[in-house]
């Protein structure tokens, strides 16, 4: 069982990397580039488990490491 | 009294929070392993700063989960003090013992420099011997060190003195100039800057003693106030 | 490029002298290991024959070329151990992970010595950066990759030296010092030694990274080697973190026999060097190597050149001991193999034995070694006209000065030592932006004094005045902090050495920087050769990059540059 | 016209952040994890252009900014 864990900072926190990202974008000519975010894409082998547990087992981990809820929103999908 | 040090892997400020505790204020003090069961013996834990776990994924995401870490949360509510430094902090603020969260410096890089920081609240174990409106040199280096919080939780910091240092010029993005906190009982801080970094005078700046020397004067001195 | 010999970059005389020693055709592996350790990189094939012209040794020498670091006394049993490495062409590839590794691997010199790192330094050069961006991408990078190893590693970065020059366009220079310091008694050796001892192995597993590192640091830069990009190494500093905390106990245990770092040409150079050390034979098990990636080959686990590992050479016995210390730092370690006598370099896959090869024909000692043939360059008489009385007065000198202070070859270096941790460890006593840093030695009064230098413009305009202007420049750098030199380390950056007015540029530069160091009695105690930094077009300036170290008895003494108050005399000495 | 860049190491390239994590994971009690890898998740705000002109772009700003192609390869999707 694979998953891939997406994790982006809430809409409230402020992203420098993604306004530099932006504001190099722009510069380099794209510039109807509005808005750049950065966040995480966390792949994971899990190993030969159920889609059952495979979930709850996401559920977990991001809410204990791979996302700090404090600032991170994060979603995942088993393939 | 006695302090405790705890050592993750990818620590690095231990020894010079070791040295200035042991040789200038002759403390006693010990290092602490990650994997600890017990700090019973010990009256002020110090989380040093570095690179627990490389950083890797976040600062301080996978050492919130050491022993020691469970240790810690048990010591705190006990309340008796834990002083996080710049990479301490950021692993109390993951492990959920202080508000808020650091994230990348707003230049996106690292700084390694002096600063000059503001006391804000002279009435907590850490800062008791400092004076109102204290201006401190304290160098810092981190690359995350921007803080951030909600903004309702930041209004109870605010009206509960949560807020201990602030930088007179804001290097990485804080929010309100943010550079240290401390929880609601005030017996947990969190602060970036190094005041290991700035307690000899053959290393140009003694600025931050003032902060080792109040946590010793809370246990041993009768502080000012608590 | 048809022969096999070729593919691995030996010429045909190369593969006529691997006939001759093994007395039959090599196979494969065999093949790509002479390839790997006959690189210019590993064999120093071309420059070998000029060492002999450093002063290498004086009383206080107590290790000089040669093994991992050089080591120099600084009274009551303590020394200090340093060593400068480049890594230029992986930089100029992908110049964050190139310029991070390149300080990895220098500090595992240093602790394979048993010394602990208490300092890093760099040598920079890159191309015109007004209006390049790629050079500027180039040049953030690099920072950013010293400031990320380095500063995780909790070793402060206290020095160093940047400059831009078209000549370093396509080749970019990014050498790397690190300082160590280590008790008289406590010092280690990269030795086999002791028949029946354990070779074991410790830290990251091998992947097929930098394959062929080596021999492609011994290539000029062109579109092909765009091709080899998948052989970028990516750098784990936490690992090295652990590496280093795990083997500076096990040193101290006195189960460790020797030591190695698996830099360029890993496991290959690590074994073939450590066994001509020691007793002369070893006999390696390539499927007890831990592997990151499925389907490796021998070959690409004896050459390849994946970050952070270690082999040791372990009293036989003693294995646990070893496993429950790296353990607790959270790293495992396996043997691999064993110490023989009988001179051979065995490698085995299980039961059976894959390669076979005399180890010291592999190593430096039994590389070829080539005399070159050298010639004045052109642009050396040509310039030798020039005469400064001919340069006009400038009417404005104002605008000169402002123009001076404002070029990026002249201006603030703080923009790059702020992204460096240089205070970590609180031993910082001069800090960077003076003319050299000085470091207190915990546990005395003592101090060190640090420094890089090389005006590399000097040294093409006149490669033996210039070498030693760098030598002095170093010294003085040294004793304005308060210091007294002791000994360098040398990054020696050149063009190739196969055409004679490099070469000529390079004998002249080892010639000055011997003539000085003998003057100064400040030895050469270790160093690193890069040639074949150029492009198609053109080589890069001659660089000899000069790392000094020198000792204060009294760290409290130390000296900075700046004016202190009004009132001050000021004097200036010399002519 | 939204778009989500997913740059990833590319196979051969270690990924020692990857790692470092796994282990954690593992310690943690998900023993059956196998292997992490992390990648960036760059989420780009187009504004008003046309799926051609919008693919033609991510390409070129991935080749040039959002990817170092020199060690990581990159995916896009247009939403
Ligand atoms: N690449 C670098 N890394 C760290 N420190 C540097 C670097 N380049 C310059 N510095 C520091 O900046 C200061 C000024 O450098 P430089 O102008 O080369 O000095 P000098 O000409 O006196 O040798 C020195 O303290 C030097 O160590």
């Amino acid at each position: 069982m694979k998953a891939k864990v997406y994790v982006t900072l809430k809409n409230s926190i402020a992203d420098p990397q993604g306004n530099a990202i932006r504001g190099a974008l722009n510069k380099k000519g794209f510039s109807n580039v509005e808005d750049v975010r950065i966040g995480k894409l966390i792949e994971i082998e899990l190993g030969d488990i159920t889609k059952e547990v495979a979930e709850k087992q996401l559920n977990e981990m991001c809410e204990k490491l791979l996302a700090n809820t404090v600032i991170e929103k994060y979603e995942f999908e088993i393939i | 009294m006695k302090f405790g040090i705890i050592v993750f892997p990818g620590s690095n400020c231990d020894i010079d929070c070791y040295h200035v505790l042991k040789d200038i204020l002759k403390k006693d003090v010990e290092y602490v392993w990650h994997d600890t069961d017990n700090l019973d013996k010990y009256d002020c834990i110090v989380i040093p700063g570095g690179f627990s776990y490389g950083d890797y994924l976040r600062c301080g995401a996978v050492a919130q989960f050491s022993k020691a870490m469970e240790q810690v949360k048990v010591h705190a509510s006990e309340g008796k003090l834990v002083i996080g430094i710049c990479n301490g902090f950021q692993i109390l603020t993951e492990a959920g013992l202080l508000p808020g969260a650091l994230v990348r410096n707003k230049n996106l890089k690292f700084i390694c420099d002096t600063v000059s920081l503001q006391v804000e609240n002279t009435s907590t174990p850490f800062t008791n011997l400092c004076k109102e409106g204290q201006i401190i040199d304290i160098p810092i280096a981190h690359g995350e060190g921007n803080y951030v919080v909600d903004e309702d939780i930041l209004e109870n910091m605010k009206k509960n003195n949560q807020i201990i240092f602030t930088y007179k010029d804001n290097p990485n993005g804080s929010l309100l100039n943010i550079a240290g906190v401390c929880n609601e009982n005030k017996n947990v801080i969190g602060m970036m800057p190094h005041p290991e970094r700035a307690s000899e005078a053959l290393l140009g700046n003694s600025d931050g003693l003032v902060i080792f020397e109040s946590i010793i004067n809370y246990f041993e001195g009768g502080a000012k106030n608590e | 490029m048809s022969n096999a010999y070729e593919l691995v970059g030996l010429k045909k005389s190369e593969y006529d002298k691997v006939l001759e020693v093994l007395g039959r055709e090599p196979n494969e592996l065999e093949l790509n290991m002479y390839g790997v350790m006959w690189s210019e990189h590993c064999s120093y094939k071309h420059s070998r024959a000029l060492f002999r012209h450093f002063p290498t040794s004086n009383e206080r020498v107590l290790q000089g070329p040669g093994e991992n670091a050089g080591i120099i006394d600084i009274g009551d049993n303590l020394a200090v151990a340093m060593k400068i490495e480049s890594h230029n062409h992986p930089s100029a590839i992908e110049p964050y992970q190139g310029a991070a590794t390149g300080v990895g691997g220098i500090i595992r010199d240093i602790f394979a010595m048993g010394a602990r790192p208490i300092a890093l330094l760099n040598s920079l050069r890159f191309g015109e950066i007004e209006n390049d961006v790629r050079v500027k991408y180039l040049f953030e990078g690099v920072v950013e990759g010293i400031a990320g190893y380095g500063n995780c590693m909790g070793i402060p970065t206290v020095g160093g030296e940047v400059y831009f020059n078209k000549s370093y366009q396509g080749n970019p220079l990014v050498n790397a010092m690190c300082v160590g310091i280590i008790e008289h008694d406590k010092i280690h050796r990269g030795n086999a030694s002791g028949v029946g001892n354990s070779i074991m192995y410790v830290g990251a597993a091998t992947g097929r990274d930098g394959m062929g590192g080596a021999s492609f640091a011994s290539v000029e830069l062109t579109e092909e080697s765009e091709e080899k990009r998948s052989a970028v190494q990516v750098g784990d500093p936490f690992m090295e973190k652990l590496l280093l905390e795990a083997c500076l106990e096990l040193l101290a245990t006195g189960c460790v026999v020797g030591i190695q770092d698996l830099g360029a040409a890993g496991l290959t150079s690590a074994c073939c060097e450590t066994a001509t050390r020691g007793e002369g034979g070893m006999e390696i098990d390539v499927l007890k190597v831990p592997r990151r990636e499925k389907g490796m080959i021998p070959v690409e686990i004896m050459i390849s050149e994946s970050q952070e590992r270690m082999l040791l050479i372990v009293e036989k016995g003693r294995e646990n001991e070893v496993n429950e210390i790296v353990e607790k730092w959270g790293l495992h370690s396996v043997v691999i193999g064993k110490v023989t006598n009988d001179g051979m370099l065995r490698v085995m896959e299980g039961d059976k034995v894959v390669g076979e090869m005399p180890a010291n024909s592999l190593d430096s000692s039994g590389a070829p070694r080539y005399y070159k043939d050298y010639e004045v360059p052109a642009y050396y008489e040509e310039l030798k006209n020039f005469k400064s009385s001919d340069v006009k007065e400038p009417d404005n000198h104002n605008e000169v000065l402002l123009n001076m202070i404002g070029s990026p070859n002249l201006c603030s270096r703080e923009w790059i030592y702020k992204q460096y941790d240089h205070m970590v460890r609180t031993s910082t006593v001069v800090k960077p932006g003076s003319d050299a840093a000085v470091m207190r030695v915990r546990g005395t009064n003592k101090g060190i004094a640090l420094t890089t230098d090389c005006n590399s413009r000097y040294c093409y305009l006149d490669p033996r005045e210039g070498s030693k202007i760098a030598v002095v420049e170093a010294a003085r750098n040294v004793v304005c902090s308060g210091a007294l030199p002791l000994a360098i380390t040398d990054g020696l950056n050149f063009g190739s050495p196969e055409k004679p007015d490099r070469f000529w540029q390079f004998r002249e530069c080892i010639l000055g920087i011997s003539e000085a160091c003998r003057e100064l009695d400040t030895p050469v105690i270790s160093g690193n050769v890069s040639f074949y930094n150029e492009t198609e077009k053109d080589a890069i300036y001659p660089t000899p990059m000069i790392g000094m170290v020198g000792v204060l008895e009294d760290v409290e003494k130390a000296c900075t540059m700046e004016f202190k108050k009004e009132g001050d005399i000021i004097v200036l000495l010399g002519e």
